[in-house]
């Protein structure tokens, strides 16, 4: 039998992310966002990763304002329900990380080119837009049977693919439930995949439902148990999104001083998830979150 | 549609405007914020049939059973028509299968291009914004798409500063000489009025002032000679029903909130 | 609210499958075939149909034999575990009908451009080999990234796509699991979808599972109610293959005199399915081929 | 490997000759008919970590737990390590991620090319055959492949009619000129014997006669100059373990049945 690919987060992140890697996570847009592991990332001071993402929830923002990003491929880096992601705003205008502009469609693209083992995707979006100024990744190619332009967009190969899903097994198989963004060519589209998992289950439980996994597990790098992995985002089947959480950090980053504080009481001082959600959180808080009115799905069938 | 008015604020008319936009029976492509509420008014109201794509990879053909402030809320998950990739809402997109897309943005030029990205000199000093998100898509490779923002003299440009959402370009021809399907911008809903685009010369043309709004001050507050059709419209005003239907998804004024207008 | 879309599959195929019409079916290649919606097109004795699909199982031999195929475009037209399409091979040496040359990956990628809306993908399959003399929907296409030489496989836009799922409800939202095949982009790519289904079922047990869903019910053109519709191919969480059906087709379409017999024994000489399945197959068959180990999903919440 | 031997027919032999190709933990996508038993048989004796890929869109770690005819089989699906689209397991071929896939085929040339398609001149009188099904992309875009194949003249031809399945085309350097990314054919198991390719020029070697097969034997059978190994080695027969799990397999004999040897 494989080894179990089970890890404490800690060690999944000192292994398998060095400085300099590309990382893409946040792959859901605004669910499961992987806020334990960015953070685990932020107190191992790691520098110069290149973060890949779409919209990117406020987590991009976190780590741009650790200063542990050097360059940024995504399509949208803000505050999902307030706007503005001022650190990232302020790197930017400070040149302090380079950024490569894409679309939520071309970061798509530009993954799913690679999880195929293409080095481009052909596409209509984007065309006249100033995208294509600021990504060496977007150029135009002629369709060889229609003779139109369209949108070429070059594949992007992430180092490490962060993703956050509701349970796992120690080898790697793993489901997933939701919207699920651009999250399936993200895993295909990474050398390692490094999973974080609400709950971590036995193998049988993830067999019962093949379709329900969505990157085959012997090809997962890791598994880490990460309960309230994804919080303050929410994870379907487990928790709501703490909307108080954003409009805090809104005001929190505001300027350097109290990012710093807030990156202090938030990730530097705490040590690990389980003394965040205590001690930073605490259960009124993470009982308010807890899925109030379930819904449990229809069985299948995958008998024979 | 009932006639009797109650105060209001212009986040409430501006929702209430973009809700009205949407027939019976269409396909949205649902943007952040504002457009959110626009949609889950049309629905309740006008549009039962009317069916939302979110570029999360959702697709809805209910209304979501209690408030949501964002797409990703899980209300907004429960019980949704399809649950999916972003590339498959991209994908129906890009196909042409979606009648409109709203969209929000920081600076809009005469030809409907907006920016969401950078204000400035691209290689001086700039500005940063948070970039396209989907927006670009949306505004790409839907058969129309509609604007929903603030009305500011250093919003409304001559010539944006960056393309993040194509509109008409340069004017006429521009889209399919660049490559692109379909669309552009029909509608601009702002703090002030509402715009459609002439179809000759695809220039702004303001076509509806809110109530208490002057043809000047909406020139005031552009930065370029407006195009102004002639009559002018006066938007009409959210009824009792849309401002009900708003205090239900918005109960907390999170989003259609301030001071009355 | 929308009309309900439920139709007798007699006449859904009536109105929306016309002579002449493009079809993409046999999508999940080995399961869920259509046979039931096939046997009808051939009762209905509709003429000049295009196929389209990857490997087809031997329904597409049966509507060759049955003469109401002009082309197809396919991977991959015989017999799946004994080889040889007797009707096929000889519509093809007769030059009978015209076919395309694709393989799964190229027949999948065909479907997907059309279903992502863009004239072209490119692959690096196939190159080199003769199928790009025997289908104008190959070519190749150099990438503006790397200058190297891809294949491009052209887009295909089916009039109709039939497809059988386990169960929907009469809006056109349905359940399919198990392997998927070309599903997913076939649906998408084409103009009408007609399910059928071996249940209908409400739609408040669909909307339990919208990860389960794999194109949104409000595209679906029509449902038809078909139970046993897919055998003698086997249908997840219904009942197995039906291997000696298989067997016995070798022989049955041997010649054409035996194909005839065959023909008029098992489709035209039916009313509709639930008379084939009484009839015909029988009970005893019926009852070896359900599913004897069931084997369940754990479930999932889409709580809030 | 126990070396007692049984009675034993070709297909059995073949089948475990190309058990024997898989090394543990290897990814194999694996073809129709005696590749989906020499998959089977390879997991349960020397490779328990191999993965098994299938173009149906299935993934699997775990042997089924009752004998298949075919991939479709519901007990092949049943604990599935993943079902997916046949884009997905395409993907994971056209990305390298594949060590071997193995595909049958009715006429092969000496350079490998294999030919599931149509026999005959192309403006002619053919015959025709049910095409590539996975074959052209197993053949495309894995590591390698094995053919496994009936050995007959007419089968083993100077060039094939048709390439359905890449090989090395015509000779060295024609892989990477046609923009192949990868592979090529490493081995061909026929009835007679197995094969190697020479890797300066591409050409098939007999490598291995099966016992009680002769190198002459298996030359009257080729429709060109064979290139044979020396010394060349007798295939191994199967070993009762092979024999034993391959009835466990194939348990009505419908791949592996027929007479002895």
């Amino acid at each position: 039998m494989p080894e179990s690919k089970l890890y404490p987060l800690s060690k999944a992140v000192a292994k398998w992310i060095p400085d300099g890697a590309s990382v893409v996570s946040c792959t859901a847009l605004e669910t499961c966002i992987p806020f334990a592991a960015g953070h685990e990332i932020i107190r191992q001071k790691k520098k110069d990763l290149t973060l890949i993402g779409p919209i990117s929830d406020i987590l991009f923002d976190q780590l741009v304002g650790a200063e542990c990003v050097k360059m940024i491929q995504a399509a949208w880096v803000g505050n999902v329900i307030t706007g503005l992601g001022y650190n990232y705003q302020k790197a930017v205008e400070n040149r302090r990380i380079v950024v490569e502009h894409h679309s939520n469609f071309t970061i798509s693209l530009a993954l799913k080119a690679a999880s195929m083992g293409v080095p481009f995707l052909p596409t209509r979006t984007g065309l006249g837009s100033d995208l294509f100024h600021f990504n060496p990744g977007l150029k135009t190619v002629t369709c060889p049977f229609t003779g139109h332009t369209l949108a070429a967009v070059a594949a992007i190969t992430p180092d490490v693919a962060l993703i956050h899903v509701q349970r796992a097994d120690a080898m790697g198989n793993a489901h997933l439930w939701g919207s699920l963004g651009i999250t399936r060519e993200a895993c295909l589209a990474s050398r390692i995949v490094i999973l974080t998992a609400e709950e971590i289950v036995q193998t049988e439980i993830i067999l019962t439902d093949p379709n329900r996994v969505i990157f085959p597990g012997f090809l997962v790098t890791a598994v880490c148990h990460a309960p309230w992995g994804a919080y303050p985002s929410p994870v379907p089947g487990y928790y709501n999104r703490d909307h108080d959480y954003f409009l805090e950090y809104q005001q929190s980053s505001k300027s350097p001083e109290n990012f710093h504080k807030w990156l202090l009481r938030h990730v530097m001082k705490v040590s690990d998830r389980e003394k965040f959600m205590e001690q930073i959180v605490g259960n009124s808080k993470m009982a308010d979150l807890t899925i109030k009115k379930p819904s449990f799905t229809e069985p299948v069938n995958y008998g024979y | 549609m009932d006639t009797d008015t109650r105060e209001y604020n212009f986040a409430q008319l501006m929702v209430a405007a973009a809700a009205r936009e949407i027939q019976n029976g269409e396909i949205i492509f649902v943007g952040m914020r504002l457009p959110l509420l626009g949609f889950l008014l049309a629905k309740s109201l006008h549009a039962p049939d009317a069916v939302g794509i979110y570029e999360l990879g959702i697709v809805r053909d209910r209304v979501a059973p209690v408030p949501i402030l964002t797409m990703g809320d899980l209300p907004n998950l429960y019980q949704a028509a399809w649950l999916a990739d972003t590339a498959d809402a991209m994908s129906l997109l890009q196909q042409g299968r979606v009648d409109v897309s709203f969209l929000g943005g920081a600076q809009v030029d005469r030809f409907g291009n907006l920016n969401t990205t950078l204000i400035g000199d691209w290689n001086g000093s700039i500005s940063s914004l948070p970039g396209s998100g989907g927006a670009c898509d949306l505004a790409s490779l839907a058969q129309r798409h509609i604007l929903v923002m603030a009305h500011e003299e250093r919003r409304f440009v001559e010539r944006v500063d960056y393309i993040t959402s194509p509109g008409y370009g340069d004017g006429p021809g521009w889209r399919q000489r660049v490559g692109l399907p379909r669309g552009g911008p029909s509608t601009v809903i702002t703090t002030l009025g509402i715009f459609h685009f002439d179809p000759v010369d695809c220039q702004m043309v303001l076509t509806s002032v809110h109530p208490g709004v002057t043809v000047k001050m909406v020139q005031d507050h552009t930065g370029w000679p407006l195009k102004i059709a002639n009559p002018v419209q006066i938007t009409p005003p959210p009824t009792l029903s849309e401002l009900d239907m708003l205090a239900q998804f918005d109960p907390k004024g999170f989003w259609t909130g301030g001071p009355a207008r």
